[in-house]
Order: structure tokens, then sequence, then C-alpha cells
């Protein structure tokens, strides 16, 4: 039974309160682009054991998406962010940095 | 036009605390910059409130702001006057990005009063209700058992809830079964 | 002589009255001469309320106070239950949530419940319990011939056995197993639980699970330093075992201090005291589960039977003390032999004797203070067996002065089989065996040292560590379970966490409070009340008695009492390789039934390292689930149940399609009239009647449950093109257009009507359910990925009550409205064109009219204020009369729009389908660059031309194809399974053309026109079906566009 | 292999089962093997299994990280069911449904396979029809399955509530063949047949890389050191997507928590399972009298085997909906397991990018009932590189869009 803070209404939501949004930061790939970026992006997930970045919405309130950066096998947060960006923040990053060192997650680390 | 109907006409039950729906409201949705200087100047028209903080109600003599979310506003007016102040709010904010939709109908509106209003609330919704946590003008959007809700509390220690109008019997059952006389845990 | 406490009153007359009649004397003589109640002792119990309770129909009596175990023991009812396996005779063991044995099935009808535990039901008047798991009787169990058969059923007998011949198993063996295990009765399967159930949130800093003296004063340190405090005691008594246990706290008997310490946290304003309120589990983030019986001890007395807690507490301290474990010897299962701490607390706290010549075995000091207590209680203690060749500390000094025999290096080497205890080997501890001496007892007491309860410590990745002097696992301080923010946020209090002597609990405790205190935020000091108890000597690990038992004697030594699992049956399993602890509690069922091993898991565990020749804590233990103790389905369902047990949503004429013969359909959380039946006619009858009736006259159709939409600003044109398969952006203002919607993995997953309101807004229309779904799907889109692009939406759905109202006569009934209005809204051809909109007033009602039709009929959708639903649909109902206006439901509107081939969401589409298979192609731009689902389309298997295809079908005799019925093809593939070649989609009798049609995918199916292909039927059937154009109804239109 | 009996439980009873031997074996891991597994749970076991009997494969090493069979083997609801709607899912799953008939007398073993019946309740308009479709499908599939209608689901189900006030019973698709089995058994059984074998079952042994050259793969590191290989096999429910990083690609697979829950047992009151996809839950009574319920999975990534509890509640309020009498039993134990789930939740039976490496994976929650048809499908194509069983379950169908989705058919692949 996961709390998330909201980075926009700033409630300490508990998990019945949101709704889980998958994998953050995805790029979008349309029209044009190869069967293989296509596929990656629909269906390739990184599925880390330890740090992970997810979406969440925060549903049954302010009803805003959001991001978490989150430890799968420890349920431990670093930190909750906007939406409105495709990479995790500084602060986010050194947040993990100081419990997680030499973490990596795609290109980020 | 006939007469209006709300959802449930006045059902009211006192158990541990007095649930009454409160009959029709007229509601506003406004999404739209909260930061912008017409934006505040015609909600203060529309309602006689100024826009609240984050999870706060502005209450004034003629209406109420309730906070959403960072881009929507609930604006309470009377019901009689929601259609005009509706156009209004359109009118003024014409120039600008935003959204005024009357959703008076859509929703249901309940109050909570008495000793026990707390606690009722407390058995369905995942929110702290102690009197340091929940304080009279916070506004808060919620899950209430199966349903989305959200209420606000007045000075007068009454919640005041609101729900979507097709749930409305769902609610008012459920806060009736909160409240059984029976069933009181004491904690606030 | 005392006058007997329980006064005649509830034995059938009123106390006054002078003479019961007979027989209720004589029975209540029997009960009296049966009681084992001690003249003293007794601190829980009231003697001057005497309550009347029955046992396998026999009435006895207890007191207010006692629990059903103590109650049973005061009638000296020895023999309890059955077990699982062997059907042994079983008597109680423990007083607390450990017991195995003593499991009832307590009340009746609506409100009976197996598997009850007597030790922890408070009785109460008029309780009444069946023992559980015998036929034909408790006294006679024909099943004990399965402990004559002992031998021949060790651990994991049924994995080698009833192979052979196959079926014997479902038929004969296992019928056979079901039977003789299950332990109680299954409830009424008619009724329903006469009771109520709730939840109740709460936050707290600290949480404090046990109201012993470790919590108590863990609680108070917590709560001086301001921290929000809830305590959780799972009884209805405070101070756990320490006012049985005896010694000095602050200088005072333990009891005044518990009560002081109460008095104290009751004053506080920062603390909440539940009592008869379980911690059943820790969770992640701080969730905790109280589990409250709050009627459980007086059934029936109205407001909710039990309550769970959902607890947030920043810090959990888990005062959840320590348990007894058993001894392992032979005969340590017959009823009579008890845990030595539980046969304290039977006298202590019930005044009730066990037994009145005890045997007491222990290998650490406490027992000893079992001996005396029984001593001082007149209780004769026959022999005192410490395993420990130098004995113990002081409270032997004291035991031996008292005048007890005690007998240092001695332990059990049997107790003779039987419903009860009769007479006690004794042997040398350190032997195989070989008895020294019988000695005639009725009861023994047990001790085989303390294991904390790790339980709630365990349930979220807390990790334990082995404490070699007291030879149990206790919590490691260094590895706690982690919160949200990757530190500890339990911590164990007192005997929980390894310390057993009463000084050192409290220091314990006080700590433990300071710390979870510190943790949540506040300033504490850990200032622990003095505890003083007498020295106590090392305790000696004892894992079988005697040390070196014959396998004889090992076949007999129960380690799970209810599960009648044994050290041999441990022993076999690891000869047999399950050396992994989860290997051997699976195979053997260690410590799997209802006390989940309270008393087994250790013992177990010893036994099995030891066969492996291995150490305990390298063996490891099982991992401990929640719930700490079994919590009754109805707490965890909570409130949700009959008319709230899901949201029922309702539109503004649901109560009027209630009192008109609506036959419902669930839709989502809406109910939709599927038909509106009428007195004296089937459901299918109404659906013809509604059908013809409105291609004929006209019909109202419900739309309320359409999702509505508003997409408003600069970029919403441009956000819709990229929601929709169609071109939105150059729809007119007054105009509307269907549009689809896919999933960007390109399958169709919604349609509706669009329509454009003004220069930046358009209103979509949702499929009923769709609403919530697309708003969702909208939104998502315009945070995460366009979060630049201007765009509002709102969800008007419920603001408007929509009603479709169709038919030929569809204009005449809205002109007549007009007309009593004395004018409205012109709804002619000219003025209101098929697919456009209108804003205006229709018989007086503000609304906004679209020209839009599912049916293929001539159709208006009137959208009005939900306020205003009943009223307008009043309105229409009461002006169509004269044209013959009727409702129509959910069956209706799909059979018409099968009539005119429109899909439907959900029949012709399933999640596997594009619009491409669907004929739809007319409604995909080709100018987009791009929309969601667009890439996804060109992928290989998308742009198949081998893909199913939409086209009608129509039987041959003009009967109905069945439901989702296949359509055969040539051969069979690779796994010989027969190929096919298309299915129905949809498939009805059309009562306007007099003959089944249907829908379907087929392959290649629009280049097939005429073509008769086969779907066999599940009834043995094969339907023969022509491919034909799916517009079975109006193919060019006319009627939908007059 | 001494063979199992009563006779042999008999002869045993008399000298005090002091003679039975090991179940299975426990070698340390020699330096080379033709195939190593990874991953002793019932698939993995199986199809070592199925490697030796049908194709002669024995110098075999399944690797386990744990203990054997303690993953998604051990923690599943034990349903066995094979009435699926697509042609490939009916198609594996009525093969797996078919072994398990006869899996006691095969190893000898008994795995308590009870064929006690399986009943999905229609309880929508819409649930009728994808049952009424599912029922056609079965009967060219070859699956025996059958529509039924309320009466009868009261016949077999009487602990049934049929007229719910929210979701009356419509009927229901049954399939009389279908039923549980003891989990940990199936693992057991096939350990000691595959140790019979010769093969090498090493727990305790986890593997920590996976070599390869030219890209084919040549063996692993372990905790027990490096080990050769011609072939290998991952079938690690759970960790999946780590181990095929370790082979240098990756999985369209997401790990989620799944819950279950057992009652306190009572005497036998359902002789079925019965399963609810409307309100979300299902339950069989265990031949210890335990009402056994699945629970939903949560939406999140999680590896800690531990779902959160408001799944739970919606389980067990669907149950107690459906079956009134549930109120008044109580919950003995609850836990979790961790499921790998795919982009159309049907699993991956696959070659992989890397030559001679081959995953099993992505079974959702629905993995038990597949073990002998998956494990049979897996050795197929590791031995000989094809199988029709497997052929529709590819990874590569993600790329094709030629999806296998169960959920059309208003039920839900468990």
């Amino acid at each position: 039974m996961l709390i998330l803070e909201c980075p926009y209404c700033g409630v300490k939501a508990e998990e019945t309160e949101l709704h889980a949004g998958g994998e953050a930061h995805l790029k979008r790939f349309g029209p044009g682009s190869s069967d293989d970026e296509f596929h990656d992006y629909l269906f390739m997930r990184e599925n880390p054991k330890g740090v992970h970045f997810e979406r969440w919405r925060h549903v049954n309130g302010c009803g805003k998406w959001f991001h978490a950066a989150r430890c799968t096998t420890t349920l431990e947060v670093f930190g909750t962010y906007t939406a409105q960006t495709s990479a995790p923040p500084q602060e986010i990053r050194d947040a993990i940095t100081a419990k997680r060192p030499g973490w990596s997650w795609r290109e980020f680390e | 036009m006939s007469d209006p109907l709300s959802a449930l006409a006045g059902a009211r039950y006192a158990g541990l605390a007095t649930i009454e729906e409160a009959g029709l409201q007229g509601m506003i949705t406004l999404r739209g910059d909260l930061s912008s200087k017409t934006l505040q100047k015609a909600v203060k028209a529309a309602t006689g409130a100024a826009v609240p903080q984050t999870r706060r109600i502005a209450v004034s003599d003629t209406g109420a702001v309730a906070w959403m979310s960072p881009d929507e506003l609930l604006l309470l007016v009377p019901y009689a006057e929601v259609v005009d102040k509706t156009a209004a709010l359109t009118d003024a904010l014409s120039g600008d990005h935003a959204l005024a939709v009357n959703i008076s109908d859509a929703r249901a509106v309940f109050t909570l009063s008495g000793a026990g209003a707390r606690e009722v609330l407390g058995k369905i919704c995942p929110v702290d209700f102690d009197v340091s946590a929940f304080k009279p003008g916070d506004f808060r959007r919620t899950r209430m058992a199966q349903v989305a809700a959200a209420f606000w509390l007045d000075e007068a220690e009454t919640f005041h809830i609101v729900c979507f109008r097709s749930v409305a019997q769902y609610v008012f059952n459920l806060l009736m079964a909160s409240a059984h006389p029976q069933s009181k845990v004491g904690v606030y | 002589m005392r006058s007997p406490p329980n006064a005649p009153a509830g034995a059938g007359g009123s106390s006054n009255d002078p003479s019961p009649n007979p027989i209720c004397r004589r029975l209540l003589e029997k009960v009296r001469s049966m009681s084992t109640r001690l003249a003293n002792q007794g601190r829980l119990i009231d003697r001057s309320k005497p309550i009347e309770f029955t046992f396998n129909g026999t009435r006895m009596t207890g007191y207010a106070g006692d629990t059903l175990a103590s109650a049973l023991l005061a009638n000296d009812q020895l023999l309890v239950g059955r077990s699982f396996k062997y059907h042994r005779p079983r008597g109680l063991v423990a007083s607390g949530a450990e017991e195995p044995n003593a499991l009832v099935g307590l009340g009746t009808g609506d409100r009976f419940e197996p598997n009850q535990r007597a030790t922890t039901t408070e009785l109460f008047s008029g309780l009444s319990a069946q023992s559980q798991n015998h036929w034909p009787s408790l006294e006679f169990d024909v099943g004990v011939v399965n402990n004559k058969l002992a031998r021949f059923l060790p651990a994991g007998f049924y994995y080698k056995m009833f192979i052979h011949p196959r079926p014997f198993w479902k038929h004969i063996y296992e019928p056979i197993i079901r039977k003789s295990a299950g332990l109680g009765q299954a409830p009424d399967q008619e009724l329903k639980d006469a009771d109520t159930y709730e939840h109740f949130y709460f936050f707290c800093d600290v949480l404090v699970v046990g109201g012993g003296v470790a919590g108590l004063q863990a609680a108070l340190v917590a709560a001086k330093s301001g921290a929000k405090v809830l305590v959780l005691e799972q009884n209805a008594h405070w101070g756990g075992r320490a006012p049985v246990d005896g010694g000095m706290i602050d200088g005072d008997y333990p009891e005044a201090w518990v009560e002081q310490a109460l008095a104290e946290l009751t004053a506080m304003e920062n603390v909440t005291l539940r009592n008869r309120c379980m911690g059943a589990g820790v969770y992640d983030h701080g969730y905790a589960l109280g589990y409250e019986r709050l009627t459980d001890h007086a059934p029936g007395q109205g407001g909710p039977r039990h309550r769970m807690w959902r607890i947030r507490a920043k810090q959990i301290v888990t005062a959840t003390g320590a348990i007894e474990r058993p001894l392992s010897f032979a005969g340590n299962d017959v009823p009579g032999v008890m845990l030595a701490s539980a046969m304290r607390d039977y006298v202590v706290n019930w005044g009730t004797a066990p037994g009145k010549r005890v045997v007491v075995a222990t290998n650490n000091d406490d027992a000893y203070r079992t001996a005396l207590t029984l001593h001082e209680a007149g209780i004769e203690v026959v022999r005192l067996l410490d395993t420990r060749e130098t004995g113990g500390g002081a409270l032997m000094a004291e035991a031996r002065e008292k005048g007890i025999r005690v007998e240092c290096g001695r332990g059990i080497a049997k107790v003779k089989d039987g419903k009860c205890v009769t007479k006690v080997a004794i042997c040398a501890q350190n032997g195989q065996g070989g008895a020294q001496e019988e000695v005639e007892a009725d009861a023994v007491a047990m001790s085989g040292g303390w294991s904390p309860v790790v339980h709630l410590w365990s349930h979220c990745g807390g990790k334990l560590i082995w404490d070699d002097a007291q030879a149990h696992f206790r919590p490691d301080p260094e590895r706690p379970p982690l919160g949200a923010d990757g530190t500890g946020f339990v911590v164990a209090a007192g005997s929980a966490n390894g310390p057993l002597e009463l000084g050192h609990v409290l220091a314990d405790a006080a700590e433990a409070g300071a710390k979870a205190a510190k943790a949540a935020g506040f300033e504490a000091e850990a200032k622990p009340a003095t505890g003083a108890a007498q020295d106590e000597a090392p305790m000696q690990p004892v894992w079988l008695m005697p040390a070196r038992a014959e396998i004889d004697l090992r076949m007999k030594a129960w380690l799970d009492f209810q599960n009648d699992v044994k050290v041999s049956d441990v022993q076999l399993a690891a000869r047999e390789g399950f050396e992994s602890v989860e290997h051997t509690k699976r195979y053997t069922t260690l410590g799997m039934a209802t006390d989940q091993g309270k008393l087994s898991n250790i013992n177990g565990l010893a036994i099995l390292a030891d066969s492996l020749g291995s150490e305990i804590p390298q063996v490891g233990t099982t991992t401990f689930r929640p719930p700490y103790h079994p919590i009754s389905m109805g707490a965890i369902g909570g409130e949700a149940r009959g008319e709230i047990f899901q949201p029922l949503r309702k539109t503004p004429m649901h109560d009027w399609h209630e009192a008109n013969g609506a036959d419902w359909e669930p839709v989502g959380h809406w109910r939709r009239p599927y038909a509106f039946v009428r007195a004296g006619e089937s459901v299918k009858e109404a659906v013809s009647r509604e059908i013809l009736n409105t291609r004929q006259n006209v019909g109202l159709l419900d739309a309320s449950t359409l999702g509505k939409l508003i997409v408003k600003g600069p970029d919403a044109g441009r956000f819709l093109d990229m929601m929709y398969t169609n071109m939105m952006s150059t729809l007119k203002v007054g105009k509307c257009r269907y549009g689809l919607m896919c999933s960007e993995n390109g399958f169709l997953s919604d349609d509706g009507v669009v329509a454009r309101i003004d220069e930046d807004t358009w209103l979509c229309h949702t499929t009923t359910g769709g609403a919530d779904r697309i708003h969702a799907h909208m939104e998502e889109w315009l945070q995460t990925e366009w979060w630049d692009w201007k765009v509002y939406v709102a969800n008007v759905t419920e603001q408007l009550a929509q009603v479709a109202v169709v038919g030929p006569k569809a204009r005449m009934l809205l002109e007549k409205l007009n007309a009593e209005a004395g004018g409205g809204m012109d709804v002619s051809k000219e003025a209101l064109p098929f697919m456009e909109w209108k804003d205006g007033e229709i018989g007086g009602f503000t609304c906004r009219a679209y020209r839009i039709s599912f049916s293929g009929e001539l159709s208006y959708e009137i959208a009005v204020p939900a306020s205003q639903g009943q009223a307008f649909w009043d309105a229409l109902m009461t002006a169509g009369e004269e044209f013959g206006v009727m409702p129509y439901g959910t069956e209706c509107l799909h059979v018409m729009r099968a009539e005119k081939g429109f899909i439907m969401i959900g029949d012709e589409t399933d999640g596997t389908v594009i619009p491409q298979d669907l004929g739809l192609n007319w409604a995909i731009s080709k100018k987009k660059e791009d929309f969601i689902g667009k890439r996804a389309q060109e992928r290989s298997h998308m742009v198949d031309p081998d893909r199913w295809q939409l086209v009608g079908l129509e039987t041959l005799d003009g009967s109905v194809l069945p439901d989702g019925a296949y359509a055969l093809g040539n051969g069979v593939n690779a796994n010989g399974q027969k190929n096919t070649i298309g299915r129905v989609t949809s498939t009805y009798h059309s009562p306007t053309l007099g003959k089944g049609i249907a829908m379907g995918l087929v392959r290649h199916g629009p280049k097939r026109m005429g073509e008769v292909i086969e779907f066999p039927g599940t009834d043995g059937t094969t339907y023969k079906a022509k491919i034909v154009d799916p517009i079975f109804y109006d193919k060019e239109g006319e009627k939908q566009n007059v | 292999m001494k063979r199992y009996s009563a006779f042999a439980v008999a002869r045993e009873a008399l000298r005090y089962h002091t003679g039975w031997e090991r179940a299975w074996r426990n070698p340390a891991p020699k330096r080379q093997y033709d195939v190593i597994i990874v991953g002793a749970g019932g698939h993995g076991l199986a199809t070592a299994y199925y490697l030796g009997k049908n194709f002669g494969i024995t110098n075999v090493a399944v690797l386990e990280k744990g203990w054997l069979g303690g993953g998604n083997t051990g923690r599943n609801t034990t349903i066995i069911r094979s009435n699926y709607l697509q042609d490939p899912s009916a198609a594996i799953y009525e093969k797996a449904r078919s072994l398990y008939e006869d899996m006691s007398q095969d190893l000898n073993y008994n795995v308590m396979f009870s064929p006690r019946g399986v009943i999905m309740l229609a309880q929508t308009e819409h649930e009728v029809r994808g049952y009424k479709r599912t029922a056609h499908a079965n009967a060219l599939q070859g699956v025996s399955t059958e529509w039924i209608e309320p009466a009868r689901v009261k016949e077999l189900v009487p602990i049934i509530n049929l007229a719910g006030p929210r979701y009356p019973v419509l009927g229901g698709l049954w399939q009389e063949r279908g039923g549980t089995a003891r989990h940990d058994a199936v693992a057991w059984g096939y350990a000691r047949a595959c140790s019979a074998m010769g093969m090498d079952i090493i727990q305790q042994c986890e593997v920590t890389g996976v070599r390869s050259e030219g890209g084919r793969v040549i063996g692993v590191d372990t905790t027990k050191g490096a080990i050769d290989c011609d072939k290998l096999g991952m079938v690690v429910a759970g960790n999946c997507s780590h181990l095929s990083q370790m082979a240098g690609f990756r999985l369209p697979v997401e790990s989620v928590a799944l819950q279950a829950l057992v009652s306190e047992p009572i005497k036998p009151c359902m002789d079925v399972v019965v399963m609810a996809n409307t309100v979300h839950g299902y339950m069989s009574q265990s031949d210890k009298g335990e009402m056994v319920i699945g629970g939903g999975t949560d939406g999140f990534n999680n590896y800690t085997q531990r779902g959160s509890f408001h799944h739970i509640e919606e389980t067990v309020r669907a149950l107690i909906e459906t079956f009134p009498m549930v109120s008044r039993l109580k919950m003995l134990r609850q836990w979790g397991g961790i499921v790998d789930v795919t982009g159309d939740r049907s699993p991956i039976i696959s070659k992989t990018p890397v030559q001679n490496c081959f995953v099993n994976a992505g079974w959702g929650t629905g993995g038990f009932k597949a073990i002998p048809g998956s494990g049979w499908a897996m050795a197929e194509l590791m031995a000989t590189g094809h199988s029709p069983l497997a052929e529709e379950f590819s990874m590569m169908r993600f790329k094709e869009g030629k999806f296998i989705d169960e959920s059309v058919a208003a039920g839900v692949a468990h």
C-alpha cells in the first residue's frame, strides 16, 4: 500500500487514490518510425530490479499525472515530480545517488 | 422548464452525524491559468471570493471558490444564477485560454454535521480527519469508498460533500451505513 | 461454606423463584459437581455474574470475564476437539491466540462461525459452541481409525499412494480425504451473514501493537514526546502476562502499575487506546491493519460486528510479547498436557484448576512460577522435572522451600495415551527414554522456553537473528522493514524483541518507544519504569525429550498439534531431501494449520536442523504472512455488501424506468433498461414490440449514459485530429461527425458522434461506460505528451439527461410539444438537417438537439439539464401518447443498429479489431500524418489481406445464427485444431424483417458476397449462412434523412 | 528410483519409514551439460523432464537460485483449465490439461490432479456472449467445454447466490475436466523424475552471468562456478528481465505482484472451481478444506512478493457477494508472488536474439495450469528448433502486431 506525494496538490495520496501508469519518460514513435522503434516504444520496458521511474495519476484527487522515482525491490520512494518533463530533474537524480550510488536507468544515472 | 430536481430531493438521515442532501447548488468548473489577473477578477466577480490557496476553499457571502487542481477551480454560486454567471465568465475570459462549464446538475451535494461527522467520513475516505490535520476551509478531493468525491469543512464543523449525481444514492447509503448510531469509534 | 456464586438466575426461573423445575436443578447440580473452579484466584472473572452457555448441547455455566476456554475448563470439559489428520482427542494447550486445538463452531444460523478459538472467545450469555472434526461425536469419533493407522500415514504419504488406478483419486480417495480433513462445518449456504462490518482510516505517529506492560511502557514514552499514539490490544483486558507472571514494577504489583499506566495514557489527548483490537498485519509504507471485534462478546447488540482499522503510522512498535514453546515428548498432545504459562493463566486469571495432580516439565525457570502458583492454589505438583542437570535459580529454591519435588536432568518419557492424562513416565533427559518412574497425574505443564512474537516485524520484510542464549529468533534491529523513505519503520519492544525478564522488558520497551517517537520526528526520552523479578538461571535448549528418544517415542511426539505433525515426520522429510524449511513445511504441513505454527515453528526447525546436521539459523524460518491471527472475511469486505457492494449509477430517469417494467442490464456501474416489459409479456416479446413500434411510430431511449466531453482551446482541433482517426479540425460549427478512436496499439477502442460547438470548442460523445475512460485517455495525452498544447477537457456527461426520440413520428411529437409550449426550436429537416445540432427550447425545455441516428430512423437526441430530465421525459411520454410513443431499451437499440449494419463497440470490436476490419476506411483520414493508432496499423499483421472483415450474414432458412459461432475452414492446423475463416459478432432476430440477421468477420468476406459458409453450433447443428451486405434495412438511408 | 505405492508405504511403515531414499539427489554441478535450464519451478522442471522423456536428452542441469518449486509454482491457486478462446492458447493449455490427467501415473508421484470442474460465471450480457463464443471456438479446437444455464450452476455450486442484487448469474462456461492439482507435488514429482533420469537439479545456485561467443550461448556463471552448455533455457518467472539482460537482450515484460489468500479449513462445501470475472474473484476448496482465493495484480512494477491490501479487499467483497457464507469464514493467510506480464498478457516461448538461448516467460497470472504443456513445447523447441505449440508464442509477434489476446471474450488470462 504505497503512499506517494502528488507534486501538484501536495496530498500524500495512498495507492487507492492513484492510478499506476507504467514506465515514465517514454519517447513516442509514430508514423515514419521503424518497426523496431515502434515495438520498443510500445512493449519494451525497463522492468528493473531497483531504481525505476514511473507515471502515476492522482485520479481520486487533482487528476494530474506525475512521475515517481521508486525502488522496485524495497518500494522506497526517492521523490515525485511533474509529468511535464522528458527527463528526471537533477534533484531527484541527486536524491537517488545519495541512496543508491552508481545507479543507472536507461540513459540516466 | 419545470422545477429542477436535485438527485435525492433533500433526503436526510440522523445517526452519528446528520446527513442531508443539500438540494440544488450552482456549480461551475473553471479551467484556466489560476495566476491570471483576468481570471482572478472574473472569479471574484462571479463569486465574491478570491482564488484560494492549494486545497482550500474561499467563501464569500455570495459564493465560494474551491481549488480543484493547478488549473481548475470549482465555483459555487446560487443555482438560479449559474447559467448567467457561466456565460459571464466565458465572456470575461474570451481572450484567454479558459473553459467555464456549468456542472450544477452533474453533481449532488450533501452536508454532514454533528459531532460524529469526522468519524463518519473517516470510515470511507483515506484521509486524516484529526482536527489538527483537517481544518475549516480545507478542501479535499479523494475517494469515498468506491467513488470519487470532494468535500470541505466550514467553520461550524459541517462537511459539504460533492459527488457525481449518478452515484448520489450510493453515497447517501454509504454515509448512512457509516453513521449507524451504534458504530461510534470515539477517536475524534 | 461459601455460597455458590452462580445463583440460579439463568437456570430457567427468575432469581427469586424458590422452586426451579426439577430437571433444571438436577442439571445445575451436575454442572456444579463437575466444576473445577478454585475457591480463590480468578482476577478476570466476576463471580457475581454467572453466564449460561452450551457446549455440544450441554448446558454449562461460567462467569463474566471467562473465555470459552476457561469456562470449559471450569466445567471439567477437558476434551475440546479432534485433530486434523488422526482425529486424536485434544484438549486446551494454550490460553491465547496460539491455541491449536480448541476450535469450535460458534453460534447458530446466520451468526454461525466455524473454527472459532475458545481461548480468544469471551463468554457471553447464550453462547452455543460445538466441537469440530468428529463423527458421530466428540467422545466417540470413527475418524480415530486414522490414529490406529498413523504408522501408515506418515508425512507426505498421499504423494506416494493413491496413484493407481487413475479414476480412483477423483472419485474415491480424494472425497474421503476431503471429508476427513477440513475442520469446522461450512456456514449455511442459503443464509446471509446477519452482521455488518466497517473500516476506519486512522493516521498516527506511533502505532503500538500490544497492550502488555511493554506496549504500555513504549506508549507512555512515545506519548510523552507529543507524538500521536495508537495502542492496540487484542484481548479485552490490558496488561498482558505481567499480572500473572508477578514481579514488581516501580515497587508495585504489575496489575497496579498497568492500571496507573492506563489512567495516564487515557488522560492524554494524543493517545488512543483500543482493546479487543488485534494488530493483524504490517504492510508497506507504514500501513497496518487493526482488527477490532466490537460485538463478538455480545452478539446481536447492533452496530458493526468487526471494524478493520486501516492505519497509517510513521512508526510501528511491536510489543506483541512472546509465546511459550511446548516440549516434544511422546504423548505431549494428550488432553491435560498444557503450556506451563497457560496453566498459570487459567489458575490466576480465571480461577480454574486444570487438574488435581500436575507434573511440570521445563528447560527454564519460568515454569517454576507455574508450579508455585499451582501449589499456592492447593493443587498438588507431583513432580517438577527440570531438564537442566543443575536446575534453575532462585525460583527453584523457592519451589523446593515450599516442598515441591524438583528433579533435575529429568524429563518426560511419555504420557499415557488417552482422552486425558493418567500416567506420566519419567526418564533422564539425556537418554533414550527408558522410564525410571511412572507417576499418576491428571495434568502436565510443559515449558520449552519462549519465542518472541515476531510476525508483525516480519510481515513487511523485517529480518531475524538467532539468539543462542534464549534459543529463539528475535528481530534483528539492523535489518528492520523499510518504509517509503528507505529507513526502518518497525521497532520491536519488550519480550517481542527478546528480553524476557521484567526489568529488561520495561527498559527495552522504553527504548523502543523513544526510538519510534524520535523517528517520527519528536524528542523523546526513554525513562523506563523499574521492574524487579527474581534472577533466573540460563535456559537449556531442548528440542526432543528425552534427547535421544527412540523412534516409537518420536512418532508420538507432536510438533504441530492441529495438523498432526510429529518429530518423526520432520525427520522423514529431511531424509527424503526436503531440506529447505519451506519444503519441509509443505511436505509435512508443519505450521500450516489455523494457528500458523505459533507453537510448532521453532521446535520443527530445530528438529529439521538436527536432522540435517545443520544449525538452526542456517536453516532459517519460513516467511511470516499476514494476518497474525485469522480475521473475518466480513471485516475485510467492510461496508461493501448488498446495496453498497458497488456504486450503482443512476440516470435522472432511473426511477421511472424501474417503475415501468425495466429489465435491467448492467453496463459498467450503470444500469440500463434492456427492455421495458409489460404485464403478461416476455422480455423477448417486449423487445420485438419496442422495435416495431419505434420503426412504425416513435420510441424513446434514455441515452443519458453516453459520455459527453467538452474539448476546448486553440489546439483542440489539432488535438482531436490525434485522438480520432477522422479529421475533426475541419468539422464545421453546427455539424456532427461520427468518429473512431483507437488505442496506440491500433485497435478500435471507442466511437461516437462529435459536434463542433464553436470555433474552439467540440463536444465528443463516447460510448456508455466510455466517458471516464476516454476522458482519462485525453487527459493522459494532454498532460504527458502534448503538455504545451492549449486544450481543456471537461466531462459533462452527468450534467445532461439525453433522450433519443426515434421513429417516423419523432418530429410530430417534438412539434406538438413546441406547439403546446407556444413555440420552440424549429425541428424541420431544413432547419435541423441530418448530422447537425442546434441549441434552443423544445416544449419549454432548454436543450441541445442533435439530428443523429443509431437506428436508421428519423431521430433526435435531445440533451436537457439533468435536473429537468424526468420532467422532459414525462412531457415526451404525455405528448407522445397519440403517436404511440413507447420507451425502448438497449436490446431494441442493438437490434435496430444491427439492422442498419452499424457496428457496436464491444460486439464487433473486442480489442483485436482495427477499423479497417470493419469497412470503416471512410472514417480514417488519409490526409493526416498521424493519429493515435496510425503507426500500429501499418505493422505487417495489420495490413495482412487475410484479416477477417465485416460482412452481413443470413441463414438460408431465416433462423438466427448462434451467438459467437465460428465459420469452418478447411482442414486442421499444426495443433490439430479445425481451421476457421470467420465468426459471428452480432446476431439477432429482426422483427422488422421477420428473419435472423447477423454480422460477422470473415476472411476475404467483402469479396465473397453470396457465398454460403458453415457455422458449426455447439448444439450439434451446423448452420449455413450466406455472406451479404451488412446493411439489412433501408440501404439508402432515406428514413434517417427525412 | 524406488517406486511409490501403497505397498511400498506399508512395507516402509514396518521399519518406521527409515528406508525411503531421497526424492532427488543433491549434486554438485558438472563442468558441462548439453542443456542448462535456469529455474527449477514447474515450467523449468517440466522442460527438463520432457527433454529427457521425449528427446532422450538427459545431460541436463536445472539451476535454481532458491529451492525448487519455490517461486510461483508454490504460491498459486492451482486452477487447471484449457477453455481459452484463441487457438494458440487453447492448444497449449489443452495439451497441458491432458498431460495433467496422467501425470501422477507418468511421474509415479501423486500430484492429486482433481478434475473437479471449473466454472467461469457470466454475470453480464457481454460475458454471456463472450463465453458462448469461447464454447464455439473450443468445440473446433477439440477442447471440451460447455455453456450452462443458471440452474445447473446452482446444482454444481450450492453455495452460490444466483440472484445477487448486483450481478445475477446468467450462466457459465463449464469445463468438467478442468480442476486443480497439488502445486508443490507437481514440482516435486518432476524433480524426482528428472533426478532419476540422471539430470542434476542444483539448488542454491544463482546464475550471475550468461556467456556467449559469436552470438551463440556457451554457458553461464553461477554462484557455484562457471558451467558450460550447448543450449540454455531461461524459465524464471519474476526474474526473466534480469536474466535476459545478462544474455544481452530484452524482453517485453513487466513484473508485478499477484496475491492470493486462503480461509481456515472447513468441511467440503464446494466441489468445483468458480471464477467470477465481472466482480474479480475466484475460489476453490483445497483438499485440506481451505477456500483458496485468487486476488488481483498491482499496477506497478514490484519484486517484493508483497502486494497491496486493497486488492485483497476487492476480491473478498466480490466473493462475499457471490457466496454469502464466505462472510463468516476467516482469512488464514495471504501471500504474493511476482508474475511477468507481456504486452498481450499471453506468454512467450521463443528463440531469442542469442543463438541456442531460449526463453519461456510471461505467463502472467495463468502459469500453473500450463506447466506440462509449456514444458512439452519448450523441450520440443529446444531440442528440434521448432514446436507447433510454441510457434505463435514467439516474441516476434509483438513486432508484427500478431497478438494473442485472451481478454477479448470477457475472460481473463488466469
